[in-house]
């Protein structure tokens, strides 16, 4: 039994068949890609997950609870953190900032009114939010406005603070897309070493197959809303259903 | 200093000062001199200084937060001034529990508009407030005050009579709104040479309590709220994604802001115990929102700044007169005269709307922050011109 | 040290606010304790004029401040000296207010309530006025003089058309020069009767608003009593700019007469679209279909141009009026600005005058002094024929004009002509007349000031 | 019967009104992502055109008439408009009345001029600022303009009536046994702007250009990827919706009688037709102008007031409210554009 269970979700837009039947099952502690030609419905997938698209039929279970009907934040209070395609980071605000609205997250649930408390005099979210700086190797840049980053430590920033809720699943969309080679590949390492030293699950939908490659454990094959193959990366890279779906060659 | 950092509380001090002293400091002209047109240290124009300055404070936290563009605030502060005047009309003159009821009220009302109006987000959350804003000023304005159920008194505004009930009221209480007998309209003339200055005791209310909300929104805006506020603004979907609804914070900024809003309407209210409808239509509520972005959009001090430079030019601006004009130029030969004030007439008097329509594109196009921005490149400009004549002397003494 | 408290019972104690910690030096210079609000101690003394300068009324408002200079210039014996000559009070004397020079102040009413007592109180607390003169809707007189009566100075009430003035508001220090709803509808009675015949249906449309409501409330109850019927009255938001969606169902609703009661450019936009819908044109129940609009001023003749043509109204004075008063007031201001007075600048103009009379007459500037000298007052020779201004409730009792949009005017000052000078007498009325508050209505204490 | 069909022409009619300026407000919007609130400034001002022109054509030279007298009892000054000695004393006056439709030849250049000088003059610089800063610079300006034009025509309103023949009633029932009078301007404004609309949307459907916009307004990065230099076009197209309100204005000036603040009693009224029809979508303002023309209407009529008092007075703020709470992108909006 998968932390994530992924039972014949079909969604469709208008005439367009984006989801048919989708099952899926992604094991604890692992880290799982899921990879498809453009349109496959690997994003589609990816927000009924999240609570941002509510699919036709099927279900998606998160340890055991459904997600379909909850809103994003309270699927994130459940412990899935996504991670998107541009990174979604809080621009005006400083990097310590944005270290520490997740952390308050994790502590206070979805709402807390705290008008008139200084938030620099909470001490366990400073040191938590410290401590995720720290791990993310971005602690001399806590003053700056995270707007002004590069893209790369925008996205090592947005991972940060995904993780600073300790998620017990976290979602990547694409995380190097857009990237430089040298971005991709701190990413990659990035990515890697969280998964050494946390108890995570990770489910990554990626075009790039090098990160792909790299990091994931078990691979799924979406084409055409339906999933191919589902399995260990030296598996699927001699696929011949996989090279047909992705380079148009015929087995 | 009561739990801020260095440079907040100095913010807090400098603003202390200056509104202590504000009756020397706007009155810098001598009372019989010709520049005493520019004066602005009289009670009517402080208190409105101080009682817009609380509800642009309000609606900064709310705008200037959270980006929420509500065009409809002036309804709360209409709700607070109507609430106050039925106080003084039904119970007592006093404006403790004026005040209070105010607050309550206008809060009540920011709650079920804000609960509404925040299912919508960017200019479609502003034509609902604006549509919710100008239903409750038509209804004031001739709906709620027709004979048979006169809530607001319409075109005239709420204000009491002498048959009114005032059940708490007792001779010997001034017949005017007051703090426990201390008449708001109280005033201490002080004649200093040919200065004039006056100390207003409805001013000086209205300072302490802006004073208070100051305080309460540099808290806010350094807390923890205050930062998931500007979270809104900078990035709902990660907002979302990081397990946190947007709605309840920004709810509760509608709400506290409506609170202000209704804090300054009591106020008002206060000063002058009459509640009219106009200062619930939509330019009203424009009109804080120019103060707002003219003095800087999400900081401290700007929307009190915003706020006193519009009401500056409404109350000194409109009143310089053709009459004014000739007696200021009257040193020079009257055909330069004559053309000075054909020149200026435009511009001062009944064309008062016409520079302060300028002036607001001339802060925009300049200063994109606003006058705070004006005052902080000021501050530099001496900072550095300081350093220059510095180095300029450094220069000049090895040469001697 | 002097020390204004605007408050009728409770004087608060110097001590007080002395307490609070303001102790002096003594270098300050000490002014001896006023006797009432402003009492002018130069020899100068400031009137505040406070009228519409922006908004859409600011043409009006501009009319009344010309006026208004004209006032201060003839009572400082500059210019021909205008209605001083005919004035049947010889108290002034050209040489100013008691022998101080006169000067003024001027505000923005910006026609809202809460920006005129802005204003009047700027001129109050920062220039010392001693009286507030002007404006141009009832909200704002209303509003305005309640704050005087609190400040403990003079109103003068400009342009101001509701019962409500001088009826359920009326103040002691206040005053009204203008006319009123009652005496519009009480004047134009007999007219319609005689033009239109006792076998009218009268359709009204109704501004949504305090002044609105008392003057339609006014004229149905005058038609009525001369035999009229009122089909139905509709009531029309302020903020409207557009009424074809009010004035089509007119069309069928078998109305015979009109009645707008509108102001500004309500009326001139009202009326505008009636007779676009060609209502001036159309025969109901046997008779040509007409219009009223109660309440004419010049300006709103100007705007409404060609349609006010035949269409009858009331006013509280007209240039053309003949008598020696009006004559001088005209030529004075004509050869001055270089166009005939407004009704509502003549008003401003003999509302300075008349105070300045009252405070030479009472010998002080008191505005207790002043009120007494202006109760049960009766004069002529500026301009509106013999007048009262009574004591029961501060209103100007004098003859009312019917006017008429005339059908070929020479120039465009002439656009209205008098049909009828109504008597004082016939739009008289009780001082406890329902309308006007009835028995509850005060006047209260005067008050002046500290 | 009759009262109904009455109703849905006012309605037709104020509703041509507010489709005309929203259609202006929600192009500037969906091309330049801009809120202009000097919209109803350039409405107003072309109001104005017509009022000049006409005073412009009633220019006269004085001569004295001895016989007469003006009010101060001196001889009477009679004014002969210029165009009247040049042309006769009828052409003359036949070109006056028509100063109107006339008008429109002065507005067309004078409102593109304008459109093109605020556009590059000013709201060019502020398309990557605040929505905030786009709205106090453009409601600066909004003050700017119509206070000028009360400088010069002072603020009461100014009649500008349509030419004789265009005055009066037309029976448009006749030819189905129904008594329905309606005034010939108002039939002629609402042809108009039913013109000028199919004019803006034909232009946009079936021009090169027009697609090319319609594409920016969807996406405008991609279409400037593509190497179309969209901003010239988005200058063209601020010129244009100027261009619209301008005639608008121009045409509405007989209805009611222009004065320097209708644009303002305008501004917010079309604000909440183009938030209603939905933002940024042309077809969306024309549907949301009409529709509130119409409920306006009916909301005036004594039936709908007696059963709900004051209903006439927010019939238009709670539309807007249901729509946008039933409808979160109005009537016809597109998701994302105008959201923050």
């Amino acid at each position: 039994m998968g932390i994530l269970e992924v039972k014949d979700v079909s969604k469709r837009f208008g005439g367009l068949k984006a989801l048919s039947d989708v099952n899926l099952s992604v094991a604890e502690n692992t880290v799982h890609a899921i990879i498809g030609p453009n349109g496959a419905g690997k994003s589609t997938l990816l927000n009924c997950f999240v609570g941002k698209l509510i699919p036709d039929t099927g279900s998606v279970m998160f340890d055991g609870q459904s997600v379909l009907g909850r809103k994003p934040y309270e699927i994130n209070q459940m412990g899935i953190s996504r991670v998107f395609q541009t990174p979604e980071i809080f621009g005006d605000l400083t990097v310590m900032e944005n270290m520490m609205i997740p952390v308050f997250a994790k502590r206070d649930g979805h709402f807390q009114m705290n008008a008139i408390g200084d938030m620099m005099k909470e001490k366990d979210i400073v040191e938590a939010a410290e401590a995720m700086l720290v791990d993310m190797n971005m602690a001399d840049k806590r003053h700056m406005h995270a707007a002004s980053m590069s893209r790369g430590d925008k996205r090592r920033l947005e991972i940060g603070m995904c993780l600073a809720q300790e998620p017990r699943l976290l979602l990547l969309d694409e995380p190097t897309a857009g990237m430089a080679r040298a971005d991709t590949n701190n990413t990659i390492d990035l990515l890697k070493e969280i998964k050494d030293q946390r108890d995570i699950t990770i489910a990554i939908i990626e075009h790039d197959m090098h990160v792909v490659f790299s990091l994931a454990e078990r691979i799924t094959v979406l084409a055409q809303g339906t999933p191919l193959v589902e399995d260990t990366p030296q598996n699927i890279k001699g696929h011949p259903k996989v090279r047909e779906a992705y380079l148009g060659e015929t087995a | 200093m009561l739990g801020l950092n260095k440079k907040d509380s100095t913010l807090l001090i400098v603003v202390a000062v200056l509104t202590l002293f504000a009756p020397f400091i706007l009155n810098p002209f001598p009372a019989d001199s010709a520049l005493a047109q520019f004066n602005a240290g009289y009670p009517d124009l402080m208190q409105r200084f101080v009682v817009f300055g609380i509800f642009a404070i309000g609606f900064n936290i709310l705008f200037g937060l959270t980006g929420y563009l509500s065009f409809g605030h002036a309804a709360f502060l209409g709700i607070g001034s109507y609430a106050a005047v039925w106080v003084f009309k039904l119970f007592t003159y006093n404006v403790v529990p004026a005040v209070i009821l105010a607050v309550i009220i206008a809060s009540i009302f920011a709650l079920a508009m804000g609960y509404v109006s925040l299912r919508r987000s960017g200019i479609y959350f502003s034509i609902l407030t604006l549509a919710f804003a100008q239903m409750m000023f038509a209804l004031a304005y001739s709906v709620l005050s027709n004979p048979k159920f006169n809530l607001t008194n319409g075109e005239t505004g709420l204000q009491v009579y002498a048959d009114d009930p005032q059940m708490f009221h007792r001779a010997g209480l001034p017949d005017l709104p007051h703090l426990f007998g201390l008449s708001m309209r109280a005033t201490y003339d002080l004649d200093i040479g040919a200065w004039s200055f006056s100390f207003n005791a409805g001013y000086y209310l209205c300072a302490v309590v802006m004073m208070v909300v100051f305080y309460l929104s540099i808290r806010i805006f350094r807390s923890p709220f205050g930062m998931m506020l500007r979270a809104i603004k900078s990035n709902q979907t990660r907002l979302n994604y990081t397990g946190l609804s947007p709605r309840p914070y920004a709810l509760a900024a509608f709400v506290i802001s409506g609170a202000y809003a209704g804090l300054a309407g009591g106020l008002m209210a206060a000063m002058d115990p009459l509640a009219g409808a106009e200062r619930m239509q939509w330019t009203a509520s424009g009109e804080v929102v120019l103060m707002t972005i003219l003095g800087g959009t999400g900081t401290l001090i700007g929307p009190v700044l915003g706020a006193g430079f519009i009401k500056y030019f409404e109350n000194i601006f409109s009143k310089i007169n053709d009459a004014v004009l000739h007696q200021w130029f009257a040193f020079l030969p009257d055909g330069m005269e004559d053309f000075v004030v054909f020149i200026i007439h435009p511009f001062v008097g009944k064309g008062w709307h016409l520079t302060l329509g300028i002036l607001f594109m001339l802060v925009v196009i300049f200063l994109p922050g606003g006058l705070v921005e004006g005052g902080q490149r000021l501050g530099k400009w001496i900072k550095s011109r300081g350093k220059s004549e510095e180095t300029d002397k450094a220069k000049i003494e090895p040469a001697e | 040290m002097s020390k204004s408290n605007f408050t009728r019972r409770g004087v608060l104690k110097t001590g007080t606010v002395a307490g609070a910690g303001l102790a002096l030096p003594t270098i300050f210079t000490a002014q001896s304790a006023a006797a009432f609000t402003n009492e002018p101690t130069g020899g100068t003394v400031t009137l505040g004029f406070n009228v519409p300068q922006t908004g859409p009324y600011a043409d009006e408002g501009n009319d009344e401040l010309l006026a208004q200079q004209l006032a201060v210039e003839h009572l400082n014996g500059m210019g021909d000296g205008g209605c001083l000559n005919t004035f049947t009070s010889k108290a002034l004397k050209g040489n100013g207010i008691l022998g101080k020079k006169v000067e003024f102040v001027t505000g923005d009413t910006q026609t809202k309530s809460d920006a005129a007592r802005a204003s009047a109180k700027s001129m109050i607390e920062k220039d010392g006025a001693v009286m507030i003169n002007g404006g141009s809707s009832s909200g704002v007189a209303v509003a305005v003089q309640g704050l005087c009566q609190e400040a403990g100075v003079i109103f003068m009430a400009g342009l101001t058309h509701s019962n409500d003035t001088t009826g359920k508001d009326r103040k002691k220090n206040g005053f009204r020069h203008f006319f009123n709803a009652y005496m519009s509808a009480a004047a134009l009675a007999p007219v319609l009767a005689k033009e239109m015949g006792t076998d009218r249906r009268a359709y009204h449309l109704t501004a949504d608003y305090t002044w609105g409501w008392t003057q339609q409330e006014s004229i149905q109850a005058a038609t009525e009593a001369m035999g009229w019927d009122t089909v139905t009255n509709v009531m029309t938001p302020l903020a409207s700019t557009d009424f074809s969606s009010y004035i089509a169902p007119i069309l069928n609703s078998g109305a015979d007469t009109l009645v707008l009661n509108h102001y500004g450019g309500n009326m001139i936009n009202s009326l505008t679209n009636a007779v676009q819908f060609g209502l001036l044109d159309k025969q109901v129940n046997g008779k040509d279909f007409k219009i009223i609009v109660p309440l004419y001023s010049e300006l709103m003749a100007a705007g409404a141009g060609e349609n006010i043509k035949g269409v009858l109204g009331s006013m509280n004075y007209n240039w053309q009026l003949q008598n020696e008063g009006s004559a001088a007031f005209v030529k004075s201001f004509g050869e001055k600005y270089g166009k005939p007075p407004s009704n509502s600048a003549q008003t401003c103009y003999a509302q300075v005058l008349l105070y300045a009379d009252a405070v030479e007459r009472a010998g002080t500037f008191n505005p207790c002094g002043v009120v007494e000298a202006l109760e049960g007052f009766e004069f002529d020779g500026l301009g509106n024929g013999p007048t009262l201004y009574r004591a029961e409730d501060h209103q100007c009792f004098k003859d009312v004009l019917v006017v008429r949009g005339a059908e070929n005017p020479t120039n465009q000052y002439d656009t209205l002509e008098i049909v009828e000078v109504t008597p004082a007498a016939q739009v008289s009325y009780e001082p406890n007349h329902p309308m006007f508050g009835g028995d509850d209505a005060s006047l209260g204490e005067c008050n002046p000031g500290a | 019967m009759d009262s109904i069909l009455l109703q849905i022409l006012n309605g037709l009619d104020k509703g041509s009104a507010y489709a005309l300026i929203a259609l202006g407000l929600t192009l500037i919007f969906g091309t330049l992502g801009v809120v202009n609130f000097a919209h109803g400034a350039i409405f107003m001002l072309g109001a104005f055109c017509a009022v000049t022109l006409s005073k412009v054509l009633q220019l006269s030279f004085v001569t004295i008439d001895e016989t007469k007298k003006d009010f101060l009892g001196n001889p009477l000054k009679v004014e002969t408009p210029y165009v009247e000695a040049w042309f006769g004393p009828e052409i003359g006056a036949s070109i006056i009345d028509w100063a109107v439709p006339l008008s429109i030849l002065l507005a067309i250049p004078v409102m593109i001029a304008l459109g093109l000088l605020m556009e590059r003059g000013l709201i060019k610089h502020f398309y990557k600022r605040e929505h905030a800063d786009q709205i106090l610079v453009t409601f600066g300006l909004a003050i700017v303009l119509q206070e000028i034009v009360k400088y010069y025509f002072g603020a009461n309103p100014i009649q500008t009536p349509p030419p004789d023949a265009l005055l009066g009633v037309a029976n448009l029932g006749a030819w189905f046994g129904l008594d329905l009078p309606y005034p010939i301007w108002r039939i002629v404004y609402f042809c108009f702007a039913a013109l000028i609309i199919f004019a803006v949307f034909a232009f946009l459907q079936f021009t090169t250009f027009g697609m090319v916009v319609r594409a920016g307004m969807a996406d405008r990065e991609t279409v400037g990827l593509l190497g179309i230099n969209i901003d010239r076009r988005f200058t063209i197209m601020f010129a244009i919706a100027a261009c619209v309100a301008g005639l608008a204005g121009v045409m509405y000036a007989p209805i009611n009688p222009p004065n320097y603040h209708m644009g303002m009693d305008f501004l917010v009224l079309s604000f909440v037709v183009v938030v209603v029809g939905g933002m940024g979508s042309l077809p969306g303002a024309v549907l949301a102008g009409f529709l509130l023309g119409i409920l306006e209407s009916f909301a005036s009529t004594t039936w709908a007031t007696t059963t709900i008092p004051g209903i006439n007075q927010i019939i238009i703020y709670l539309v807007a409210i249901i729509v946008l709470l039933t409808r979160p992108r109005g009537l016809m909006g597109r998701k994302g554009v105008m959201e923050e």
